[in-house]
C-alpha cells in the first residue's frame, strides 16, 4: 500500500474535525440565529408545554458553549432528533434514503466519468479540429445549463412528448408486488440481480437512466473538459515527447502513458464536483419523484424540518469528507511520488 | 406516453400475485393512488393530518357523513338517537364485526378507543369535549353522556380522532407507527412507509363485504390500494396519464380540460368543505381600524382569483363558512369595487394609500396561495397599499403569528390561510379562527365577546334546534362581515383525476372527509 | 582584523523538516553548518560550491531574510540580528543583493523608476524631480538610458532586466552588493556585459562584493578571494591567485577540472564519482570523503583541522596535515 | 498533411476568436442588460408584478409576447428581461461579498503565515469541508427567502474557495525575488503587503472572480428553484423557471425561456473563461485548475 | 570516424504555428554528420538548436510544421517515410534531453520505461530477456546496482542518476546517431563532466555518431569534432572545433569566444555582443545578425549572406567572406 496506517488514521482525526467543524457551523446555523430556536424545533401544532420541553432538550437555558458541547454529545450518540415531518428518527430516515441517492449518483458518476474521460481524450487527440472545437461547446454548455431546468425538459421531452422512457420513481410498484421483489442492499439495480428478478432490474434501469443522465451533465463536462486540458498539458510534457522520439507506438503512449498523468487531476475534480452533484441532486429527485435523501433535505428544507436537515447535511458532509479522502488514496495509488 | 412497464400477459391493473398461502394464482386488482403530502401518523386516536387518507380505509367510525345530501350512513353504528335536550345519545352497533387481529367488535372497543382519544388529549380529541362519560348498556349498546348539549352525530362522523379500534392490541402510539393497525375497514395496512408508499390490502372478514345492499361497498373493489406519495401536481398528471398510478389527487388545474378530453381518463370534481381565507391582524395599527379593513375587503378581485389561481375551480366565498355545508349563506360577499376602497380608506384618514407596506404571509410551495398572494399584492397596490408576500414554510408561518398574541406588531399583517373541517359544523369555523380561546388558529388575534356569545349557543343548539342554531350563526357571520377580522377568498371545487376504468370514483370522493377516497365503494373494471 | 566589514561567526542554519498534521519535527536540513569568515572593504569575495551547498542561504542570512540558528554575523562590530531602529537601517541601506534570475526579482506590475525608486522614496526624502534625476542617473551608471524609465519588466531583455536590478541594488549606496548567480540566467554574450558592468561599478563606487556561484571561470575572472565550500561547510579559502595556482583540498581540484575549457581536449580531468549526500545527515569525519578519491581512514572519523598554507590560504583536510601529508602522494 | 495541418490548427483558431468573442457579448450584453432592464422592459408592471390579467393567461409565444404570457397572464418576457438585472446584482454581491471577506484572510494568513495564518486557513478548510452549496441552502433557509439574504448566504459559502486561491497567491508572491528584494531594502510590511503581494497575488483572483459570476447566478438559481432564494413576484430567472414548473405540461414557455436565459448567460461568462483560460498567462492557468481542485 | 555521411540535413525550415503568429523557428539548415563524429550545435537560447533535433528525431510538437527541406538518415528522407512506425527502421535515431528529471513519467518505474522501449525496438517479449538486455545497459552506464535502479520511480532517483538512465535506455536499442540536447545543463559541474566523460567512452564503445546540442561554446570545443554555430535560426558557421577556436570568422562567433572570461587575465574587459535577438515571428531580411554586428553594411541589411565554404572545411555566412573564397 502506498499510504500508511498514519495517513488512515491522520485521516479519520481530520474526519472528525470536520465533523466538528460541520456540527459547529450547523450549530451556529440552527441555534445562534433563529430568533427563538425553540419554537422551530418544537414544530407546527406545538403546545406551550411542549415548545418549553423543547427549549430543555436543546438545553437553551445553559451557556452557549454548554449548548454546543451537549449538541455533540447528542450527535455522537446518535441522537440526531425526531424529524417533525415523519415523526421518525432522523438517524433511521437518513439511512433509509441514502441508498437511493448513492445509487443514483454513482451511476451518474460512473457515467460521467467513463464517457468524459473518453471524450477529453478524443477533444485532445483531435485539438483545434471541429470536433474539438464541438466537444469544447457541447460541455460549456453542459457545464452551464441549471441542472433542474434540464430534469424539467427532458422529462418533458422523453417522459411526455415522446414517451421513451418513463420520468419518475424508482421502480413501478406492480411489478415489485408481481414478483415479490424485496430490497435487501437498497440499491434496487444489485438488489433485482441477487434476487434473479430480470424485470425488477430492466425497470429500474429504464427508470434510473434520464435522472442519472441529467445528474451526469455537469460531472461529465467537468471531466471532459479536465481531461482534454490536463492531456494536451500532458502531451507538452517532457515524458511524453521523450517517448515519441524514443519511437514508442501513439497507442502506447496515449493509453498507457499519458493517459495514467491524466487520470489524477480529473478524478480529483471530479471528488470535488461531488458537492455540486449532490445538491444536484436534491433538485433531479425533486422533479423526478426519486425517494433519495436529496429528496428527503429537499422536503425538509421546505418544512423547516431542522433536526432532518441537519442529519441530511452532516451526512452529505461525511461523504464529501470520504470521497476526497478515496481521492487522495487514489493519488497515492497512481503517483509514487505522493506518500500518504 | 410512458410506455407501460408491465410484462405483456398483464393487464395495468389486474395482476397475479404467487402468494403462498392461496395456491391457485389469482387475479387480484390493484389501485395506485398518488398523494401530494407524505403520509403522518398511524395512530388513529392522534392523527390530525394527511393519514386520514388510508385511516378512513383501515378504521370505522361509528358513521359516516354524506354532506351533499345532508344524511348519515351507517357505520359500526346501525342505528342511534338522541335525548330530547341532546344530552343523551345511544347508539346501537353492528353484529358480526371483527377487527383485523380477530377480535370481535362490542361496546368495550367504542368505550376504550374513545376514551383512549380523550385521555391523550392530542390532535382532533377536542371534538369529543362535550361527553362526559361513556356507558356499556350491553355488548351492542353503548350509551354517551354529555356535559351540555351537542350534535354527537355529527362528532362521530368526525374525520379526525372518532375511529374505533381493537382493544385487543397494543395501541400505543409506538405501536401503531411501527406499521401495525387495529382497525375493522375494508383494508388492512401492509406497508407503512409513511414518506414513499402506504399499501393496504383489502380485509376479506370485513362486514361490508358480505352485505350486498350496502352503499359503502362494491364487489369489484380493489384488492390491494396503494397510496403512492407524489409531491408535485405535474408529475401526479403525468403517471395518470402513462397509467402508472390510478388516480391523482392533485393536477396542475389549467390542464383539467385538456384531461377531461382524454378517454383514458375520468375527470371527478366535487366541491369540498376546504376554503381559503385571508386572516388580517385586527390587532396591529393600521389594519386595527375597521375602515381600513373594509377598505381592503373592497379591493379584492374574488372573480379574477378565483379565475386564475384555481383556474375557476372554486367559489367566490361567502363569509367563513364553506358551500354546501350547513351554515352557509350567500349574503356575505364583498363587492370588488375599487372606487368604494378608495373612499373606505380616504375616510379612515389614508385617502393616498397607506404609508406602511403589508406584510403578507403564505405557505410557500403551494402554488394556489402563491397566485392568490400575488393577486392581492398586485390589487391593493391600485388603491395604494403596499404589500411584501413572504413565502415561508408553514412553520415558520405559524411560529411567526403565534407571537402575534404577545406581540401583534411582531406579526405579520395578512396570512393566507386554509380551513376545513374536523366535523361537519359551523362552530368549527368560527370558533377555531375567530374565538379568542383558540389562540392556536385565530390567527386574526380577533376578540368580540358578542360573536363568541353568539357562537358558542349555537354550538349547544345543534344538536336540538338546528334552524335556531342556523340563525345565531347567521347573526355570527354578520359579525364578521361587518368588522372583516378575515377576508374569504374562496370555496375550493376539488379534482381527481382517475383511468376511465374505475367505476363510481364520483361515489368515493366526499367533502367531509379531505382528500379520501374511498376504495370500498370503487368498482374496477378491467 | 580591523578592516572587515563583514565578519561571520561560526553560521549554522538549520532548517526544520516538519511532518504530519501538527507539524512535528523529525530532522533538520543542514544547509549552513558552521561557516566562519569576513568580507573586507573593497574586496570580491566568491562563494564557490556545488548546488545545494548552502551558498544562498548564508546570503539570506546576511540579508536578514532567514534567522541563523547560531552563529554571529558582526557590522561594525555588532551583531547584525540583534540590530534595531537606526543602526537596523544603516545596514539594510549598505548590503545590497543582486538575485539570479532578473524577471524574478523585479516585480511585474511596476516599471523601471518604480522599480529603482522604491528604496530610495522609502529611506530619502527626495521631491520628485530630484528622484527622477537620481534614478536616471543610476540606469545611466548601469549602462541604460531615460527612455527605459517607463518600461515594464516583460519589456526588457535578460541583460537589461538585470542592470535595472543592479541599479536597484546600487540605488541605496551600499557598502557591499551580494551577488547570488548573477549571470547564470543569462546567455554567454549578456553574461560578458553583466560582468564588465559588476567590475566598473566596483571600481567607481568602490563596492564589495560577496560573489555566489558554481562558475568558476567568472569567480577567476573578478574575485580577490575565494571560498570553497561543500556541504555547508568550508573546505578551503583563499586569495584567488593562490587557489588557482595552487589548488590544496581534492574537492577544489576536482571542481577546477570539471570546468570545461576550450583549449584543452577531453581526459585530461579528474572526474568525481558519485552524487552529494543529503544535508540532513551529513556524512561524519570530513563531508567530502564519500567522493574523495584520495579519502583514508581518518577522514571517515575526525572532522580535519584547519590548515594554514599562507596567511589567508586556509585548507580543510587531513591530506595536509604533517602526518598524513606523505600519504597524499600516493 | 503538414500543409493540411497548418489549416485546420489556422481554421480551428479564427473559428475560436468568434466564439471568444460571442461569449465576450453575450457577457456584455447580459451586462448592459442588467443595468437598464428596468427602462427597457416592454411591460414594467407585469415584469415587477404588479399586476395580472386573467384574459392573457397561458398565451404561447406570439408577437405581442415573444415568449407568451404566465399563469397570471404576465408577459414572460418582460419578466425575463427584469430578471437580468436581479440575476446581475446577485453576481456582483456574492462574488464581491466573498471577495471582500475571502482576500482579507487569505492575504493575512498567507502573509504572515504562523498561528494566526494556520488558524485562519483551518477556518477556510472547515468551509471548505463542507459542500458549497448545501451550506448556502441552510444558510438560505434559515435566513429566510429575500435577495440580500440570499446574496449573503452564497457569499458566504464562496469566499473560502478565494481566501484558499489568495492565500496560495500571496504565499508564492511572498517568496518572489522580488519580495525578498523590497525587504532588503528596508521596506515595511504594510507598504510590501500594499505594493507588490496585493497587485501580483490578487490579479489572477480577481479575474476568476469576475468569470466566478455566471457560477453564482446559476447557484443562485438552483437556491430560488428550491425555493429558499428570492420571493416572488421577484422575476428571479431561478424562481421563474419553479413558477413555470406547475404548468409546464400545459404551458411549457413559461419554465423554458428563464432556463434558457440563465443557460445563455452562463454559458457566456463560462467560454469567455475558457478563452482567457486558453490565453492566460501559465499563473492564472494554474489557479483556475487549483479550483478545480488540481494538484499542481 | 569516416566521411561517410550518416545523416545529412537539407534545407531544413521549420515553423511553429502559436496564437499571436507563426515563429521562424529554423531556416535553410544544412549540415551533415559523419559516420562516428560529434557534432556540436552552438548558439544562444533559441536559435532553434532544440527544433533541429526534434525535427531529425521526427518528435516536433504538434504545433510546427516543416516548411521544407530533407533529412536523409542512412540514404533514407526520414520526413518522407511513410512508415508511422519508427521500430521498423534498422538503424536508429534516439535522443536525450536537458532535464533527466523531466525525461521520464514519473508514474511509472524506470524499469517499466526501458521495457517498452526495448520490446517495442528489439520486438523482444520475453521479460527476462528484456530485463537482461536493460540491466546489461544499466551497467554499462556505470550505475551502481542496476537492479535497485531497474525497480525505482524516477523521482527516488538524483539528475546525474537519471541522465545515466536516460542514457542506458537510449543506448540499448543500437541507436547509429544519438542527439543529445544539453544534456548537463541541468546538473552542477561535476555531474557534468562525469555524463560528459560518459557519453565520450560511450561513444567510442558503441561506434555512435552524435549531435550534441550546446550553448556552451567550451564544452562544444572541448568534445566536439565539428561546430555548427546557429544564430536566429539559421546556420553561420561551421568548421571543426580547433579551426573554429582558432580561427572564428564570423562576428557573432568571434564574439562569443571573447564573451568567454579568460582565466589568465584579471580585471580586463571582457567583449561582449551589445543588443538582443530578433522577433522570431519576424527574421530580417538581409543577415540574422545585422542588428548587433560592429562591421554590418547596408548590404547585409538587405541581402541575405550564403553559407559559403570560406576555407577548407569552414563555412561562414558572412558578407565579410564574399568573393575571396580559398
Ligand atoms: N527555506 C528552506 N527550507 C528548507 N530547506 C531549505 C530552505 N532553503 C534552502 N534549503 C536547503 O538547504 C540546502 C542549501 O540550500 P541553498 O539554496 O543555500 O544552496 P545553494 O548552494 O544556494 O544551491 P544552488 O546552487 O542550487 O543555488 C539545500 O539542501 C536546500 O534544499
Ligand atoms: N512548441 C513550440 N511552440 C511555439 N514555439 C516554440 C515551440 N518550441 C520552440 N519554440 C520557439 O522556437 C524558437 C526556437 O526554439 P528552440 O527550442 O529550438 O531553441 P533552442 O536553441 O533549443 O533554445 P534553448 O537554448 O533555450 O533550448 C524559440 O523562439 C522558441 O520560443
Ligand atoms: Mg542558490
Ligand atoms: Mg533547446
Amino acid at each position: 500500500m502506498p499510504f500508511s496506517r498514519e495517513y488512515i488514521v491522520k485521516r479519520l482525526i481530520l474526519l472528525v474535525f470536520v465533523v466538528l467543524g460541520v456540527l459547529f457551523i450547523t450549530f451556529i446555523i440552527t441555534r445562534l440565529i433563529p430568533a427563538r430556536p425553540e419554537l422551530l424545533w418544537a414544530g407546527p401544532h406545538a403546545t406551550i408545554e411542549q415548545i418549553e420541553k423543547a427549549r430543555k432538550q436543546l438545553h437553551l437555558d445553559k451557556p452557549v458553549y454548554v449548548q454546543f458541547f451537549l449538541y455533540l454529545q447528542d450527535f455522537i450518540m446518535g441522537n440526531w432528533g425526531i424529524s417533525w415531518r415523519t415523526k421518525s428518527p432522523v438517524f433511521t430516515d437518513v439511512l433509509s434514503t441514502l441508498t437511493a441517492t448513492l445509487e443514483l449518483v454513482i451511476v451518474a458518476f460512473f457515467i460521467a466519468f467513463i464517457v468524459g474521460v473518453l471524450t477529453g481524450v478524443i477533444a485532445a487527440l483531435k485539438k483545434y479540429s471541429w470536433i474539438d472545437d464541438f466537444i469544447r461547446i457541447v460541455t460549456v454548455i453542459g457545464a452551464s445549463i441549471p441542472v433542474f431546468w434540464l430534469a424539467l425538459i427532458v422529462q418533458l421531452v422523453f417522459g411526455n412528448w415522446l414517451g421513451i422512457l418513463p420520468s419518475a420513481k424508482r421502480v413501478d410498484e406492480w411489478i415489485v408486488i408481481v414478483t415479490g421483489f424485496k430490497p435487501i442492499t437498497g440499491f434496487y439495480l444489485i438488489d433485482s440481480i441477487i434476487q434473479g428478478n430480470l424485470a425488477v432490474f430492466v425497470d429500474a434501469l429504464k427508470r434510473i437512466i434520464l435522472p442519472a443522465l441529467v445528474l451526469s451533465t455537469y460531472p461529465f463536462c467537468l471531466s471532459a473538459r479536465m481531461t482534454r486540458a490536463v492531456m494536451i498539458e500532458v502531451f507538452s510534457e517532457q515524458h511524453v515527447k521523450s517517448l515519441i522520439a524514443w519511437g514508442l507506438p501513439e497507442r502506447t503512449i496515449l493509453f498507457k502513458y499519458s493517459l495514467k498523468n491524466t487520470i489524477v487531476p480529473v478524478i480529483a475534480s471530479l471528488g470535488l464536483s461531488f458537492g455540486y452533484t449532490i445538491v444536484g441532486a436534491f433538485m433531479v429527485e425533486l422533479v423526478f419523484v426519486w425517494p433519495g435523501i436529496g429528496f428527503y433535505a429537499a422536503m425538509s428544507l421546505l418544512s423547516f424540518d431542522y433536526p432532518a436537515v441537519i442529519g441530511c447535511v452532516i451526512t452529505v458532509a461525511i461523504f464529501y469528507c470520504i470521497i476526497n479522502t478515496v481521492v487522495d488514496l487514489i493519488h497515492s495509488i497512481i503517483d509514487p511520488r505522493v506518500r500518504l | 406516453y410512458v410506455s407501460l412497464p408491465t410484462p405483456p400477459t398483464v393487464t395495468p391493473t389486474t395482476i397475479t400475485t404467487p402468494t403462498p398461502s392461496q395456491t391457485p394464482s389469482v387475479t387480484k386488482k390493484l389501485v395506485i393512488y398518488a398523494s401530494l403530502s407524505e403520509m403522518t401518523t398511524a395512530d388513529p386516536s392522534t392523527e390530525f393530518s394527511n393519514s386520514i387518507l388510508w385511516l378512513c380505509l383501515v378504521y370505522e367510525p361509528l358513521l359516516w357523513y354524506d354532506p351533499l345530501e345532508n344524511k348519515f350512513i351507517p357505520a359500526l353504528a346501525e342505528r342511534w338517537e338522541s335525548s330530547k335536550d341532546g344530552t343523551v345519545w345511544t347508539f346501537y352497533l353492528r353484529k358480526g364485526v371483527v377487527f383485523h387481529d380477530g377480535t370481535p367488535f362490542t361496546a368495550e372497543a367504542v368505550k376504550k378507543s374513545i376514551e383512549r382519544t380523550i385521555e391523550l388529549g392530542q390532535g382532533a380529541a377536542f371534538i369529543w369535549d362535550p361527553v362526559e362519560k361513556i356507558e356499556i348498556v350491553d355488548d351492542y349498546t353503548v350509551t354517551f353522556i354529555l356535559k351540555y348539549p351537542a350534535a354527537l352525530d355529527s362528532i362521530a362522523a368526525s374525520s379526525y380522532g372518532a375511529w374505533i379500534f381493537s382493544p385487543r392490541t397494543p395501541n400505543t402510539p409506538e405501536w401503531f407507527n411501527q406499521g401495525n393497525d387495529a382497525g375493522s375497514g375494508p383494508y388492512k395496512l401492509v406497508k407503512w412507509d409513511p414518506e414513499n408508499e402506504v399499501i393496504l390490502e383489502k380485509f376479506e372478514d370485513w362486514w361490508g363485504w358480505k352485505l350486498p345492499s350496502y352503499e359503502m361497498a362494491s364487489p369489484k373493489a380493489p384488492d390491494i390500494f396503494i397510496v403512492k406519495i407524489v409531491k408535485d401536481a405535474v408529475t401526479q398528471e403525468r403517471l395518470v396519464v402513462a397509467g402508472e398510478i390510478d388516480i391523482a389527487e392533485y393536477i396542475p388545474l389549467e390542464d383539467v380540460d385538456r384531461l377531461k378530453a382524454d378517454p383514458n381518463l375520468k375527470v371527478v370534481i366535487k366541491p369540498s368543505f376546504q376554503n381559503l381565507l385571508m386572516l388580517i391582524n385586527t390587532k396591529k395599527p393600521p389594519l386595527d381600524n375597521v375602515l381600513v379593513r373594509r377598505a381592503i375587503a373592497h379591493a379584492i378581485p374574488y372573480e379574477d382569483i378565483v379565475k386564475i389561481a384555481r383556474s375557476g375551480l372554486a367559489k367566490v366565498a361567502s363569509g367563513p363558512v364553506p358551500t354546501g355545508m350547513p351554515g352557509h349563506f350567500e349574503d356575505f360577499r364583498y363587492r370588488y369595487d375599487l372606487e368604494e376602497a378608495r373612499r373606505l380608506l380616504a375616510e379612515a384618514g389614508y385617502p393616498t394609500g397607506l404609508d406602511k407596506t403589508l406584510v403578507l404571509v403564505y405557505t410557500a410551495g403551494d402554488v394556489y396561495e402563491q397566485r392568490t398572494s400575488e393577486l392581492i399584492a398586485a390589487s391593493l397596490s391600485k388603491i395604494g397599499i403596499k404589500v411584501d408576500i413572504r413565502p415561508m414554510s408553514w412553520e415558520e408561518q405559524w411560529a411567526l403569528a403565534q407571537s402575534g398574541w404577545e406581540n401583534p406588531e411582531m406579526a405579520q399583517d395578512l396570512f393566507i390561510f386554509y380551513w376545513w373541517p374536523t366535523y361537519i359544523t359551523p362552530f368549527d369555523f368560527l370558533y377555531n379562527m375567530f374565538h379568542s380561546g383558540s389562540k392556536a388558529f385565530n390567527l386574526c388575534y380577533y376578540e368580540n365577546p358578542e360573536f363568541e356569545r353568539l357562537i358558542e349557543e349555537a354550538v349547544s343548539l345543534e344538536g336540538v334546534d338546528k334552524s335556531k342554531a342556523l340563525e345565531l350563526y347567521y347573526k355570527a357571520q354578520k359579525i364578521l362581515y361587518e368588522d372583516v377580522p378575515a377576508v374569504p377568498l374562496w370555496d375550493m371545487i376539488e379534482v381527481r383525476v382517475g383511468r376511465a376504468y374505475l367505476g363510481n370514483l364520483e361515489k368515493a370522493v366526499n367533502p367531509a372527509y379531505p382528500t379520501v377516497i374511498f376504495a370500498q365503494v370503487l368498482s374496477v373494471e378491467k | 582584523m580591523n578592516t572587515a566589514l563583514l565578519r561571520i561567526e561560526d553560521l549554522k542554519k538549520y532548517f526544520p523538516i516538519r511532518v504530519g498534521l501538527f507539524g512535528k519535527v523529525v530532522g533538520y536540513i543542514k544547509a549552513v553548518d558552521g561557516v566562519s569568515f569576513n568580507v573586507d572593504a573593497g574586496e570580491v569575495v566568491s562563494l564557490v560550491g556545488e548546488s545545494g551547498s548552502g551558498k544562498t542561504t548564508i546570503a539570506r542570512c546576511l540579508l536578514l531574510l532567514e534567522k541563523p540558528t547560531s552563529g554571529k554575523i558582526l557590522y561594525d562590530s555588532e551583531d547584525i540580528t540583534q540590530l534595531r531602529g537606526e543602526k537596523l537601517r544603516n545596514y539594510r541601506r549598505s548590503v545590497q543583493a543582486v538575485f539570479q534570475n532578473p524577471f524574478l526579482s523585479l516585480d511585474p506590475r511596476m516599471n523601471v523608476f518604480q522599480i529603482i525608486s522604491e528604496p530610495v522614496k522609502n529611506s530619502m526624502k527626495l521631491s520628485r524631480e530630484e528622484l527622477l534625476e537620481y534614478v536616471s542617473s543610476l540606469l545611466e551608471l548601469v549602462g541604460l538610458d531615460k527612455s527605459f524609465l517607463d518600461k515594464y519588466p516583460h519589456e526588457l531583455s535578460g541583460g537589461q532586466a538585470q542592470r535595472v536590478a543592479i541599479a536597484r541594488a546600487i540605488s541605496l549606496k551600499p557598502k557591499l552588493i551580494i551577488l547570488d548567480e548573477p549571470t547564470s540566467a543569462l546567455d554567454v554574450s549578456v553574461q560578458a556585459q553583466i560582468l564588465n558592468l559588476l567590475a566598473d561599478l566596483k571600481k567607481e563606487l568602490s563596492l564589495s562584493y560577496l560573489l555566489i556561484t558554481h562558475d568558476l571561470s567568472i569567480v577567476k575572472y573578478i574575485s580577490d578571494r575565494i571560498i570553497i565550500i561543500y556541504l555547508g561547510k568550508i573546505m578551503e579559502t583563499g586569495s584567488s591567485e593562490e587557489i588557482f595556482e595552487n589548488p590544496l583540498h581534492p574537492y577544489t581540484r576536482i571542481l577546477f577540472s570539471s570546468i570545461p575549457d576550450p583549449y584543452r581536449k577531453f581526459g585530461e580531468r579528474v572526474i568525481l564519482r558519485g552524487e552529494p549526500p543529503s544535508p540532513v545527515n551529513p556524512p561524519p569525519g570530513c563531508r567530502f570523503h564519500t567522493r574523495c578519491p584520495y579519502a583514508i581512514d581518518i577522514c571517515r572519523k575526525q572532522e580535519p583541522p584547519e590548515i594554514k598554507s599562507s596567511l589567508i590560504h586556509k585548507v580543510y583536510c587531513w591530506l595536509h596535515t604533517e602526518k598524513h601529508s606523505s600519504e597524499t602522494k600516493t | 498533411m503538414e500543409k493540411f495541418k497548418q489549416q485546420k490548427i489556422i481554421l480551428s483558431l479564427i473559428i475560436r476568436k468568434p466564439i471568444s468573442f460571442l461569449s465576450l457579448i453575450i457577457v456584455l450584453g447580459f451586462i448592459v442588460v442588467g443595468l437598464t432592464a428596468p427602462i427597457l422592459v416592454p411591460y414594467p408592471e407585469d415584469a415587477w408584478g404588479l399586476t395580472y390579467n386573467v384574459e392573457k393567461r397561458f398565451q404561447p409565444p406570439s408577437i405581442e409576447h415573444p415568449f407568451g404570457t404566465d399563469a397570471l397572464g404576465r408577459d414572460v418576457f418582460s419578466r425575463i428581461l427584469l430578471g437580468s438585472s436581479f440575476s446581475l446584482m446577485i453576481a456582483v454581491g456574492v462574488i464581491g461579498l466573498a471577495l471582500f471577506i475571502g482576500i482579507p484572510i487569505g492575504v493575512i494568513a498567507g502573509y504572515y503565515g504562523g498561528r494566526v495564518g494556520t488558524l485562519l486557513m483551518r477556518i477556510t478548510d472547515m468551509f471548505l469541508a463542507f459542500p458549497p452549496l448545501l451550506l448556502a441552502i441552510v444558510l438560505a433557509a434559515t435566513l429566510g427567502r429575500g435577495l440580500l439574504n440570499l446574496i449573503i448566504a452564497l457569499a458566504i459559502s464562496w469566499w473560502p474557495w478565494y481566501a484558499r486561491l489568495v492565500y496560495v497567491q500571496t504565499n508564492t508572491v511572498k517568496n518572489m525575488p522580488y519580495v525578498d528584494a523590497a525587504k532588503i531594502a528596508g521596506l515595511p510590511n504594510i507598504k510590501i503587503i500594499s505594493k507588490h503581494v496585493i497587485p501580483n497575488a490578487l490579479t489572477p483572483t480577481i479575474v476568476q472572480a469576475a468569470l466566478d459570476m455566471g457560477s453564482a447566478i446559476l447557484e443562485a438559481a438552483g437556491l430560488s428553484f428550491i425555493g429558499v432564494g428570492v420571493k416572488p413576484p421577484t422575476p428571479e430567472w431561478g424562481l421563474l423557471v419553479s413558477e413555470g414548473w406547475q404548468s409546464i405540461n400545459y404551458a411549457w414557455w413559461i419554465a423554458f425561456f428563464p432556463g434558457l436565459a440563465i443557460l445563455i448567460t452562463v454559458v457566456g461568462f463560462n467560454l469567455l473563461a475558457d478563452a482567457f483560460r486558453e490565453s492566460a498567462d501559465p499563473r492564472l492557468r494554474r489557479t483556475i485548475l487549483m479550483r478545480l481542485g488540481v494538484k499542481q | 570516424m569516416t566521411d561517410q555521411p550518416i545523416l545529412q540535413v537539407e534545407n531544413l525550415t521549420i515553423d511553429y504555428v502559436v496564437l499571436d503568429g507563426i515563429i521562424k523557428a529554423v531556416r535553410n539548415v544544412s549540415f551533415t554528420i559523419n559516420e562516428g563524429e560529434v557534432v556540436c550545435l552552438v548558439g544562444e537560447s533559441g536559435s532553434g538548436k532544440t527544433t533541429v533535433g526534434l525535427a531529425i528525431s521526427r518528435a516536433l510538437p504538434e504545433n510546427a510544421i516543416i516548411r521544407e527541406g530533407r533529412i536523409i538518415f542512412k540514404g533514407r528522407d526520414l520526413l518522407n517515410l511513410e512508415i508511422r512506425d519508427k521500430s521498423t527502421i534498422e538503424d536508429k535515431v534516439m535522443m536525450i534531453f536537458q532535464d533527466p528529471a523531466a525525461t521520464l513519467n514519473p508514474l511509472f518505474k524506470v524499469g517499466e520505461i526501458f521495457s517498452d522501449v526495448i520490446k517495442h525496438h528489439l520486438k523482444l517479449s520475453d521479460q527476462l530477456k528484456i530485463r537482461e538486455k536493460a540491466l546489461e545497459f544499466l551497467k554499462a552506464v556505470e550505475l551502481p546496482d542496476p537492479e535497485r535502479i531497474f525497480n525505482s520511480y524516477p523521482h527516488e532517483l538524483s539528475g546525474g542518476m537519471l541522465q545515466r538512465v536516460i542514457i542506458a535506455i537510449t543506448l540499448s536499442v543500437n541507436p547509429k546517431l544519438l542527439i543529445a540536447d544539453e544534456p548537463t545543463t541541468m546538473l552542477d559541474v561535476t555531474l557534468q563532466a562525469q555524463i560528459l566523460d560518459l557519453l565520450i567512452n560511450l561513444k567510442k564503445k558503441f561506434g555512435l555518431s552524435i549531435l550534441f546540442i550546446t550553448h556552451n561554446l567550451s564544452i562544444a570545443a572541448e568534445i566536439g569534432d565539428r561546430i555548427i554555430v546557429m544564430y536566429g535560426g539559421e546556420i553561420v558557421e561551421e568548421a571543426s572545433s580547433e579551426e573554429l577556436l582558432k580561427n572564428p570568422l564570423h562576428p557573432y562567433t568571434k564574439g562569443l569566444l571573447e564573451c568567454i572570461p579568460k582565466t589568465h587575465i584579471k580585471y580586463s574587459k571582457l567583449k561582449s555582443i551589445p543588443g538582443m535577438i530578433f522577433d522570431l515571428r519576424n527574421p530580417p531580411l538581409g543577415c540574422v545578425f545585422v542588428d548587433r554586428c560592429t562591421e554590418a553594411t547596408d548590404l547585409c541589411r538587405k541581402d541575405k549572406p550564403r553559407l559559403i565554404e570560406f576555407l577548407k572545411n569552414h563555412k561562414v555566412a558572412c558578407h565579410l567572406y564574399r568573393g575571396s573564397t580559398k
